[in-house]
Formats: C-alpha cells, structure tokens, sequence
C-alpha cells in the first residue's frame, strides 16, 4: 500500500507543480486565452462537459484500441516471418521503414479515398500503419538476438526453426515486446486522434480539437487534449498492467 | 529415433581441423588433425589445458559447428544427421538456462522438445531434480540459484532424456568435492544401466580417471591429441579412489599433460 | 524461401564480426538491393489487387481515383512541376526531399539527445521515471494542432543573439518532439538490461554513476538503442513532413504533399509522388540508423542483425 | 445563382485597357509616394492563411508591382499552414497583419486576440455545395435525407446555418459527414454534397475527368447551392491588424498606406487577371495555369463588385455574419462566438481613406463595370 | 584512498544473515548467524557445498547486496565506505566480462575508472595478461575466449588494482591443473609482496589448504560456519603438497565437510 502510494506522488507532485506554474505564468504575463489557455480555463471546459468528454474519448479509444490490436498482431507475425526467413526480414524491413516515415497526414487522405470516408477503417487502418512499425522493430531485434549458447542448446536438441521460435526466441523478444507497446499505444491515440482531421464521422476527440481550434477555442480544444492525454496514460497503464503479469522476470535480474 | 546403422563405434572422428577467423589476423587454431574414435558404451574424458580445444572438438561433433577439415561421424552416421536424430545429448559448459523458465521447467525443456505429456516430464523432471538433490528449488527462476545449482540444473537437463551418447563439458566444474562424487557415481550408474557412451570434459585428473575407459590428452595452440591414456579399473566403488591402479593411471595422465611421454600410449585413430 | 535464420546459423554463431570495409560496403548494397526487390513486389501486389478489383468486388475501393496505376505515378515524375517550367516533378520532390532530410536529421539528433537524457534521468532516479514517464507519454497525446501555434508562437519570440528564430526551427523542433518519445522509453529500458553481475562488478569498483553509465549501461542497452532509434528516425521524418504541413514552411516535402494534395480530385497520382519522397526521405533515414548499427554492434557477437 | 457555371458570361475586353496603364498607376503612385518623403522603407510582415495562390492575388500584385514600396513599405509575406492561426500570428506580435475570415477571426477576438478589420477584401462568401445534377440539390431545403459533406475546422458553419434556415434539423433531416479537402468522395459518390469553394475545389471537379464521357466533367454535370444567395453568407478574406498597436499614430500610418497599397493591387488584379495569375506562379505556387486563372478571375468575382468601394464593410453583411456566427451550432452544440463584437472589431476609416486616395489617382475602387474573364480549366487544372 | 583507521583486522562479519525472499513461498535463508574475523594479510578461504552461501558471504562483504541482519566492517569501516573507498578488488564466481570490449581493454577497465593513463593502464594490462599466459588474446574478444580463458582475463581484471584485500569467488574453478597451480603461486607471489588479505571461495580442498592460513568451512540451508580448519604449513614450495602437514589439514576439512567433528576447532568470532 506504502509502496504503491510512493510510486504515484512523484508524477502528481510534478503534475502539479506544472500546473501551477502554467496557471501562474497566465496569470502574471497576462496570456490571453488564444494564445494559451490556464489550466483553470482547461479544467472548467473539462469537467463542464465529462460526458461529451468521456464519449468522444471513448469514440476515438475504440479506433485506437482497434488499431493497436491489428497492428501489434500484424508486428508479431511480420516479425516472427522475418526472424524465420531472412527474405522476410530482408524485404520487409525496408518497406516498414519506408511506410514508417509516411505522416499520417499523407496517409490519411489516400486511405481515406481508398475504403469508404463515412467508416471508421480508413482511420483504424492508419492506426495499424504506426502501431505496427515500433512493434515490429522491436520484436524483431528480440527474436533476433538471442545468446548464442542458448541457441547451440536447442540445436543440440534439434529443435526446428518453429520450436526454437517458441521455446527461445519468443521468450527473449518478450521485454522487446513490452518496450515496442508502450511506444505504440500512446502512439495509437495520437494516431487514431489524427486520422480524424480528414474526414468521416465527426465523434471523436480529432475532430473534436479540430474544430474547436479552428473556433480558437483553445479552452475546449484543450479540455478534448486533456481527455486524449488521459486516453493515452490509460492505454500505457494497461500495457504495463499486462507485462507485470505476464513477463514477471523481465526485470527481475536487476534487484540484488 | 529411427532405425540408425548398427556399428560399434560411436564417434568416429578423421582429420578434424577447426580453424577460427580464418585469414584474419586474429585467425585461431582451435583443433588440427584430430583422429579420435569412441566405441560404444565406452566412457573418453578430454583433458587438457585451458583452451586448447576442448569444447571447440565437443562442439564440432555435436555438429553445432563445422570442421574446417576432416569429418565426423556419429553412431555411424554424420554428424548433422546423428543431431537430427537426437543421437546425443549435451551439457554445456555454461549453464545456458531459461530465465523465463523455473527449474523445473528448464529440465522439462528437452522433455517438451520430445513432445512428453506434461504429467511425465513433470514427473522425469522432479526425479532428476531429486538425483541433483535440487528438488526444493523446482519452482526457483535460475537466477535466484547458486553457480554450482545452476549447473547441476542444466546437468539434469542433460540427462532427461534418454540419448545413445552423452557430450558433457566440464559438468561437474562448479561442484564441491563430495556433490561432485556423488554425480560422478549416479553418472556411472546411469552409463551401466543403459550401456550410453560418453565424452566427458574435465580438468580434473583423478576424475577423469575415476570416470572414463581412456583418457584423452590435449594440448594446445594448435589444439592436437598428444596421448591417449588406457583406464582399467573394473567396476568403480568406493575403494577404486585408493587403488594402486588408480594412482598410476593418475600419474600418467598427469605426466602426459606436463609434457612426458613416460607411461602413455600416443594413439592413432583406428588403432584404438 | 530459406530458412538461413532459423537454428542454422547456430553453426557458426559468430561469422565474420570484423568485416572489411569492402565487405560492408557489400552488404549496404545488398540490403539497397532488398529494399528494391521489396518496392517491385509492392507494385506488383499494388496492380494485382487493382486487377482483382476489377473482377470481384473488395471491401475498398479499387478505382483509378483512389489507387492510381503505378505507371501513371512514374508518368508522374517526368512530368513539368507546373507547365511551362522545367524542373519535372521528379525534380522537385528530390530537391524537396534532401531540404527535408536535413532539417529531420536535426530534428533527428536533437530528439535522440534528449531521448537519451531522459532515460539516463529516469534510470538514475527511479522517483523520476515514476515521475516523468507519465508525463512523457502524455506529451505524445497532445495532438500537434494544439502545440503548432504555440511552438510557432513562442518561436517568434526568441532570438538568441544574431540567431533569429525561423519557421525551419519550429519544423526542427515539432521532429525532435515526436523524435525523442522512442527513444526515451527504449534507451530506458535498454539502461536497464545489464546483467545483474556487471552491475555489481561496477558497483564492486564504486563505479560513479556516470561510470557505470558510459562503461557499461550505455554499451549494453544498444539492443534496445538501435531498435528505438529505428523508429525515433521514422518519428523525426514524419515530424518534419508533418511540421511543415503545419507551418507551411516552403522547400521541403510536406509543402509538396499540400501543394499535390489540392490535386487529388484531378490528377490523383500527383499525391502518391510526394508521398514516394516521404518514403524515400524514410528509407534514407533507416539506412542511415542502420549504417550506425552496423558501426556500434561491429564488436559484439551476433548472429543477424535486424 | 450568379456563379453557377464554369465559364462566365461576360466578356471582358482582353486587353487591360481599364487600367490607365499599369505604368501609368505606378507612376502616380511613385508621386504620392515622393510627397511622403520615403528615405528607408519600413518592414512590414503580413500573414496568409494559407500558402501562395490567387486567392492572395492582390497582396503579391501589390508587392510585385511595387505599389507598397512606393507606399514606403518593404513587406514580407509569410505563408500559412494548416495550423497556422493567422489572427493568433498578429495578436502574438508575429506579424504585422493577417489574412483571415471574419468568423474565424472574431472567435480569435473573443478568446482575447486584440485584433480589427481594417480591409474586407472579399465582399461575398466563396462557399459552395456542389452536387451532381442528378441529384435535384438546388437549396438548402434539397438536403433533407442527402449526404452532407463538410469540412469541419469551422468552415461547416455556413452549411449548417442554411440547413437551419431551410427549416431542417441538422442533427436529425440530414446525415452530415466530414469531408476531405479533396472532391472524391463526391466524385466517388460516397457523399451526395460536397462543400467547396468557388475558386478552388469547384474548379477541381471540373478539372476531373468524367470516366462515363471520357472527357472532363462539365458544369452542367452538376448543382451548386451558393450560400449567398442562402442569405447565411458569412464574410472571409479581411485584413486584421492590431488593436492595440492601432493606439499608435505610427501604426496607424503605416496601416493606412497597407491598406491603400493592397487594395491597389486587387484593383490591378481585377484588370490584369491573367498577369496577377502569372506572378503568383512565379512567386512559387504550383497550382496548373489554367486552375491558377480560374481562382484569380472567381476570387476577382468576390471581390468586385463592391458597390462601397473595395475593402468597405457593408454594415448589413457584417450583421449577417455576426448573427451567424453567434446563432449556429456545430454538430457538438457550440458556436462560433457567444456574445455579439463590439463596434471596434471593426472600422472602415482605413479603407475608405485608401478609395478616396486611390480614386484621387484615377483609379475605379468600386469595381461597377466590372466584368470578369472567361477561363477555360484543363485536366488538372494545367 | 583516504586515511583509514589502522587496524589489525581486515574483515570482521558479526551475526550476519541473509534471507533471500522473505516471506515469500520461496524464502531461501542463505546465510544464518555468520561470524567471521579476517586479519590483516590473512589469507581464509571458504569451502563448503553448493548453495551454502559462499558467494552470498561474499557480496555481503563487498557490499553488493545487505545483510538481513548483522554487520559488516572492512578495514575498520563499514562495508559500503570500504567499497566506496575501493578498499577491495573482487573476482567473480561468472567471468562478467563486457563483450564490446576487447580483452586487453576488459583488464584495463578498473585501472581506467581509477583513472591511470591510457599508456600506464595498457602496459599494466598487458602485465597482468602476460601473467595469466592470455598476451597473445590481447585484442581478441571475450566471446571468442575458452572458458578458462574467460575466466582467467576476469582473475587478471581483479588483480589490476592493488587493493589491501580481495574477494575471490571459485576464480580458478574452470582452470586446469597445471595452470591452476601456476595461478596458485601467482597468487601466493603476489600476497607475499603486497601483504594483502584474501578471502577466497573454493570447491578444491587441496587449493583450499594450499593456500591458505585458514579455511572456514560451511554447512548449507541455513548457511551457517561449521569448522574453521587452521593449516599451519609455513611458506609454501614446491614440495609442501607433499608434505604430512599438508594432508592432514586436507584431511581435517574434509572431514569437516562430511560433517564429523575430528580434528577440527569450533570457531567462534573474537576468538580468532
Ligand atoms: N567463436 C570463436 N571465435 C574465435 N576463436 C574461438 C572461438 N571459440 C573458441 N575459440 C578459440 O579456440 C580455442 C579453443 O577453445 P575451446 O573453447 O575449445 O577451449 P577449451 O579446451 O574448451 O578450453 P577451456 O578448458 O578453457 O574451456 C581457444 O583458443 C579459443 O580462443
Ligand atoms: N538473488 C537470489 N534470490 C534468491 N535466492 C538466492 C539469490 N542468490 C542466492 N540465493 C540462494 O542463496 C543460497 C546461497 O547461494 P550462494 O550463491 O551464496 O551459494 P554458494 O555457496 O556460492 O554456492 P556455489 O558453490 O554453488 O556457488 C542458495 O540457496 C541460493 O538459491
Ligand atoms: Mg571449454
Ligand atoms: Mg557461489
């Protein structure tokens, strides 16, 4: 309970000295709303309004949740081909990195024309496009390298590819895995948020920002950052939620 | 696992040569012309000085790595073949744990390989844990043992299953004398209760004497077989440590190892 | 298919680590060659799903509005910017492309330094991870439409000494913020993967902390650097293409991407052009990281290298 | 519906006759400019709210045809981007006046930007609905049951305020949906109605090819509903500049000779279509030749005429505006401002001052005979 | 480095317990009730089965890990003031070595945190590699090492600096004879110049003896100092493992390894 109660106050006490120092700096350099809201402004227009908040939030989750999914399974089976048959890796590699640098502003539009602007799968597609790359690097690196001993051993049992694959390899990639998630699922939210920019159903927390910045009503388009933010943090919490309990040993070693 | 030629050789070894970094400047002889064979159910110690190829030659005959020249067979067949078919076993001079695995789970490993039902090798593996007296640890992470646990975890890892040939490097390294002797003895009871051959690598002499048939000088830079020394002691017990033979087959390997060649016998492949 | 990085490697675990410099250059080329073969079998995939297109009906559409042929795209290329100039299309996203690269490498650099710092901070004191993290992954949350008027903003505002700010900085600046989030959680995690025994053989010589950071953790983690700087470098390109859609900045590919963009509805290959240099500003990146890999990973024992 | 083909109906006499003569104008301005005494030029910086096109035909004219030197002004002009917040620019200090449109703009104010309309450049609304003529969409009153595009980011007011007016339930008659700022969906007919502006994607459409014809599509291959004549027009393109700075003579100076010096140049623009479409290609937009015309001669539509004098703010327009803006909501409930501007968000003493200079010269401001050109778009707007 | 408290006592353990997991289902009591006193220049080695807490004892002095209970004091200090004053030099039971480093620069790495010069450490390393016969793998990597090669570049690292008092786990454990006992003498050499105290863990009773003024011997769950053997052989030559005194004082461990109370003393903390 102690120990929990240590491991929350750090962020709290940083969050609000932050706050406060925002909030001052309004209030002592006169900052207009246009230019930057005060936390006062942000936090009225949040809990003013919790239930457009939290059903906007929910709208553009569900995209980014969406996206992360497909796209961490699209990473684990790219990687896993490409930790198998060097072709893969050889190949993919360079496309993932080439698709990788493509903004999602760029993307956004031709998906969109693609697959029908009125859905959501143009913006959950996008979502699948960053997520998969920081997964797929990572994952591959983790398969990839392994100690060569522990290889040596399971060739001295003749284990085949697809045995070394699950019983070492996959295993190894386990803390690359969670190092490649917690990239990607903050990413998701910032994905799914942005793909709302161009079009489609206008729910979400994207479109949301867009049009209240568009209004200069940053207090607002603030408050929806706010809930983004939150969306985000949320979706980090439950990637380190899962990797304590699946992967307990990662990390272990290092407590004497 | 499948029908393998019948032959009473179990390692056959002609010209292995085993040259790292080739051409580099940091080019390393690790083993030249070596010309060993080992019969079935016959028990050969490597003993030599520090790197003079030792698990380098285990390595290669596991077919974990390939000769620069000469070949290798096993159990009549080559070597990669011999692997494919599990003809062998192998403990390795590094633990090599998974520390994602507990204890258990870690001697399960070959076990799973196998494709055991989970109650078996549950059971084979709490069995072998008993053997290496490790039973309290089976839900351990092999990071939270000691290095002479971790070792006697890999050695019942090795033994799990039940293979014609056992490749062994320097197990018993991090033991104490007296778990030491008692691995020793289970391994020999093992070997005369299922006829295995072994190679077994170690820098100990008396133990290399105690265990083996012949015991196999190395020396290095580049690493060659200098002698090869005959062990006849009859069935181990107790009194094998205080027999005269004992000493004597003790000194040769000793004095074979410093360099003399008094008492030993330089060994041609086939002619042992 | 082969199978060369399965368990067969294990044979020789440890080929070749001192490369001539020949023998890299070697591998650099295939890799391009592999980057290659991998763009022909997009194209090919790219006109087989419009062709099936033509025969079933798929869940998108297939349509020479939504996915040009590619040969319209190269077409594309050749083509005059605007009629009557004569710099091709080609031309410009070339020109566009190198403008963008080198702001991104500055974006790039600056992103992975304080990645980097920040790792170091939240290793050292584990009160700051605990504390900064969240605050971390937050910053990645806030869309940039928020943030651009406010960079740009505040930007104007600074002139340190002769140096005035410009727009160009604010691009810098947007590509080391989405820059430095990958690398900040990777270099955290890569801190913190050396073994158990090197740490108390360091803690044996009260190693100070900068020490132990430079000797050991820093050398350690590169597994983990290599893969987030990966994606940091991705992370900087599209900062940079997207700042510049932002901020309108002229010269570089996200000014391309709008000024193509206008002409989706009439020509809506032109799009794919600029969009092709976003790639190739990407793929540039990555091989550059790579090349870097290459360099730092040359002494450690390895089997293949992703 | 005055602007619902492609090709205009007048036809203006091909030679810039109107105009004493380009060099004749520069001329006397040079004069005017002598009597001010202009030893240094002073730097001024405008901010667009987008990147360079006809749509700025007239500031890049006045730069390029040296109206502002001669007002003793050396401007830079800076180029928006899609989060460049032009008004914010100005308010921050950023530049020294902006580009936006009127709604925009006062939402801007609300929130604190201290800034006034001293230009109303653009005397009518751009906006479109473009649909295809199969579609029977002529009014508002059409929408009821279509698919509704519109771009959000605050361009979606004017839609929702004639679907307002026509008497609908904009969350309730119509399926709204956002719209890329390209045509396709429209094209792809995914949506039944795309917004559009009359210089832009309007052209685009026709830039397009017909796949039923193989040839472009043509204007009579679609309706438009033209928010003008919906009566929910809102004012765009203005010049802002800073209240607060306005308090200083030397501001005021300077803002007064900007002001007459940019509506010189949509005055040269309105009789030089075609040179104002040439130099804004030459200051670097990529836009086709015939879609960079097109956009000159309709933004020159909605500039001209302007019966006030160019850059005059009609009280009963900018009324219309603010009603609009204080009364529509958005899909999310909110409006565009919550409480009418007060009487200082704008004034036309600056831009009066600039028609009553500029007459002096010899020069229409009122743009009476106006006439635009006829321009014919090439596939994709070449 | 500083001024530290003269003192006649090198290490001095009183009640010293280490629980690994406490209250936790896979509690492990390493270490129980330790009291051990090391004089100055003494040279004590640890002995006893695997997993009875040796290597525990060990990073306990080092002040790698805290004792449960008890305390430690190095040189008259606290162990943490006698680590942080580098009062030690530690040689592992694992190599440890960093594999992006080239062996040579792995034997520099204390000497460079101490920070001597790149021409002092490179001599004083190739000094020490020299000694343990490894100069011709100056510049190879650590991955392309034996294993006793490993292990002997870890003992030359541990040797760099010349601190008053070393910790030595097993650091001879994968060497063979004849090096071992080159290694032996080195170390003795080495002691006999500087006067250092040694702690030294081994599974060897005949090294224990060898080399040492006394073993203490240890019983494993809970780890606790069963017998402290004294051996009194006086400078050790080449003929002191012949010599009767010898084999008693290896009889005596041993024996106190099997756990028979024979000639050996009890020891208690203080009283040596
Ligand atoms: N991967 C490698 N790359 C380069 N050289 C190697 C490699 N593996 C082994 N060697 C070299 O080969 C020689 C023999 O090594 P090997 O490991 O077989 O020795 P060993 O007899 O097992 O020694 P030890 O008793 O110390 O374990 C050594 O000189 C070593 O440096
Ligand atoms: N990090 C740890 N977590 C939990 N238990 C541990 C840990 N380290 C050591 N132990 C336990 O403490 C006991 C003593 O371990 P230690 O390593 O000191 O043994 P040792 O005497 O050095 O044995 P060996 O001769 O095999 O090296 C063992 O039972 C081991 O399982
Ligand atoms: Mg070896
Ligand atoms: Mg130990």
């Amino acid at each position: 309970m102690g120990g929990r109660l240590r491991s929350v106050w750090p962020p709290l006490l940083i969050g609000f000295l932050f706050l406060a120092a925002w909030q001052l700096l309004v209030i002592v350099q006169d900052l207009k709303p246009y230019l930057l809201p005060a936390p006062s402004l942000i936090a009225s227009n949040f809990f003013g309004d919790l239930g457009l908040m939290s059903s906007t939030a929910i709208y553009t989750g569900t995209t980014a949740l969406l996206g992360l999914a497909f796209g961490t399974i699209l990473g684990i089976v790219a990687a896993l081909l490409a930790a198998r048959f060097s072709i893969v890796n050889n190949i993919v590699t360079p496309l993932a990195a080439g698709l990788a640098a493509v903004p999602i502003i760029a993307l956004t539009p031709i998906l969109n024309n693609m697959f029908n602007i009125t859905s959501r799968t143009p913006r959950v597609l996008v979502t699948v496009i960053i997520v998969f790359f920081p997964m797929f690097v990572n994952i591959t690196r983790g398969l990839l390298q392994v100690q060569p001993v522990q290889l040596e051993l399971m060739r001295s049992m003749n284990a085949s590819p697809r045995t070394v694959l699950r019983i070492l390899r996959i295993p190894n990639a386990v803390p690359f895995f969670f190092t490649g998630l917690k990239v990607a699922a903050p990413l998701a939210v910032i994905a799914a948020l942005v793909a709302e920019y161009f079009g489609g159903p206008q729910e979400g927390l994207g479109s949301r920002i867009a049009s209240s910045a568009a209004n200069t009503a940053y207090g607002r388009a603030w408050a929806y950052v706010v809930a983004s933010i939150i969306l985000g943090l949320l979706f980090y919490l439950a990637v380190l939620a899962v990797e304590r309990w699946t992967a307990p040993w990662v990390g272990h070693r290092r407590s004497t | 696992m499948s029908a393998a030629p019948t032959s009473t050789v179990a390692v056959q070894a002609a010209g292995v040569s085993k040259v790292f970094n080739e051409g580099l400047a940091n080019e390393v002889t690790a083993l030249q012309d070596i010309d060993l064979s080992v019969r079935e159910g016959e028990f050969v110690s490597l003993i030599g000085p520090s790197g003079c190829g030792k698990s380098t030659l285990l390595r290669v005959i596991a077919d974990l790595t390939h000769p620069t020249q000469g070949t290798i067979e096993v159990a009549g067949m080559p070597a990669a073949a011999a692997r494919e078919q599990q003809r062998y076993g192998m403990a390795f001079q590094q633990a090599a744990l998974f520390d994602w695995r507990t204890v258990r789970r870690n001697v399960e490993l070959p076990l799973e390989l196998q494709g055991w039902s989970k109650d078996r090798r549950q059971a084979r593996a709490m069995e072998l844990l008993e053997m290496v007296q490790l039973a309290d640890f089976a839900s351990h992470r092999p990071w939270e043992l000691s290095g002479g646990m971790q070792q006697r975890v890999a050695i019942a890892r090795s033994l799990a299953v039940d293979p014609p040939l056992l490749l062994m490097d320097e197990p018993f390294g991090a033991l104490d004398e007296m778990t030491r002797e008692r691995m020793q003895n289970e391994l020999l009871r093992i070997r005369e209760e299922t006829g295995k051959s072994i190679i077994f690598v170690t820098h100990s002499i008396p133990e290399a004497v105690y265990l083996s048939d012949r015991v196999v000088v190395m020396s290095p830079r580049p690493g060659r077989i200098t002698h090869v020394v005959p062990v006849d002691l009859g069935p181990r017990n107790e009194d094998t440590r205080e027999a005269d033979a004992f000493f004597d087959a003790v000194t040769a390997v000793r004095e074979a190892l410093r360099g003399h060649g008094g008492g030993t016998v330089r060994a041609k492949a086939g002619e042992v | 298919m082969t199978e060369d990085s399965g368990v067969q490697v294990a044979s020789e675990p440890r080929p070749g680590r001192q490369g001539t410099v020949g023998r890299r250059f070697r591998r650099g080329l295939t890799g391009v060659l592999w980057a290659l073969a991998g763009m022909l079998l997009t194209v090919l995939m790219w006109e087989l799903v419009k062709l099936v297109g033509t025969i079933v009906s798929l869940p998108f559409t297939t349509s020479d509005q939504a996915m040009p042929h590619v040969w319209t795209m190269v077409q594309g290329f050749g083509q005059p910017e605007v009629r009557g100039s004569d710099t091709t299309v080609l031309q410009a996203v070339v020109s566009a492309a190198a403008y963008s690269l080198l702001v991104a490498l500055g974006g790039f650099v600056i992103g992975v330094g304080v990645g980097l710092l920040l790792a170091i901070v939240m290793q050292r004191f584990a009160f700051m991870e605990r504390g900064l993290l969240p605050f971390v992954i937050a910053s990645q949350t806030v869309p940039l439409i928020a943030l651009a008027p406010l960079i740009t903003g505040i930007g104007n505002r600074i002139s340190i000494g002769p140096i005035q700010w410009n727009t160009t900085y604010s691009v810098m600046f947007i590509a080391a913020y989405l820059a430095f989030f990958p690398m900040s959680v990777g270099a955290l995690r890569g801190l913190q993967a050396p073994t158990a025994t090197s740490l108390e053989l360091m803690r044996s010589y009260a190693a100070n902390p900068r020490q132990v950071l430079w000797k050991l953790r820093f050398p350690a983690s590169l597994p983990y650097l290599v893969p987030a700087m990966k994606v940091s470098a991705a992370a900087a390109v599209v900062g940079t293409v997207v700042a510049e859609i932002s901020t309108g900045v002229r010269g570089g590919i996200g000014r391309l991407i709008i000024e193509y963009a206008r002409e989706t509805t009439s020509q809506p290959a032109k799009v794919y052009v600029a969009v092709f240099g976003a790639i190739a500003l990407g793929l540039v990146a990555a091989g550059l990281v790579t090349a870097l890999d290459v360099y730092l990973t040359r002494n450690l024992p390895k089997e293949s290298t992703a | 519906t005055s602007s619902d083909s492609g090709t205009a109906e007048s036809s203006a006499a091909p030679e810039p006759s109107l105009f004493a003569s380009s060099a004749a104008a520069s001329a006397m301005a040079e004069e005017s400019a002598m009597a001010t005494e202009c030893t240094e030029l002073t730097p001024v910086t405008l901010q667009l709210q987008w990147v360079v096109q006809a749509q700025f035909g007239g500031y890049y004219a006045a730069k390029d045809k040296g109206f502002y030197e001669n007002q003793c002004l050396d401007v830079t002009i800076l180029e928006g981007g899609v989060d460049i917040v032009p008004q914010t620019v100005l308010a921050q200090g950023g530049a020294d006046f902006a580009i936006s449109w009127v709604p925009k703009a006062l939402a801007s104010r609300e929130q604190g930007a201290g800034i006034v309309n001293v230009a109303q450049v653009f005397q009518r609304s751009g906006t479109l609905q473009v649909s295809f003529a199969d579609k029977g969409i002529t009014s508002a009153a059409d929408f009821k049951g279509k698919k509704i595009g519109n771009w959000g980011f605050g361009n979606e007011y004017e839609v929702f305020a004639a679907i307002s007016k026509a008497g609908l339930d904009p969350s309730a008659d119509v399926e709204l949906f956002q719209q890329q700022f390209d045509m396709q969906a429209l094209l792809n007919g995914e949506i039944d109605a795309a917004e559009a502006m009359t210089y832009n994607e309007y052209a685009q459409v026709l830039e397009a090819i017909n796949p039923d014809t193989g040839a472009l599509y043509q204007p009579e291959d679609f309706n438009v509903v033209n928010y003008n004549d919906e009566g929910v027009a809102m004012y765009q393109d203005a010049i802002w500049a800073s209240e607060e700075r306005l308090a200083d003579p030397a501001y005021q100076d300077i803002t007064q000779r900007f002001v007459q010096a940019s509506l010189m140049g949509w005055v040269y623009c309105r009789d030089n279509a075609q040179e104002c479409a040439d130099i804004i290609t030459a200051n670097g937009s990529k836009l086709g030749a015939s879609h960079q015309l097109w956009m000159m001669n309709e933004v020159n539509k909605l500039v001209w005429p302007s019966p006030a004098g160019v850059g005059v703010i009609d009280q009963a327009l900018w009324d219309q505006t603010v009603n609009v803006a204080l009364n529509t909501k958005n899909l999310e409930g909110a409006t565009i401002i919550t409480a009418a501007p007060p009487a200082e968000a704008f004034t036309n003493q600056y831009a009066e001052a600039a028609n009553a200079a500029l007459q002096a010269e010899g020069l229409n401001t009122t743009g009476d005979d106006f006439a635009p050109i006829e321009v014919t778009l090439n596939e994709g707007g070449n």
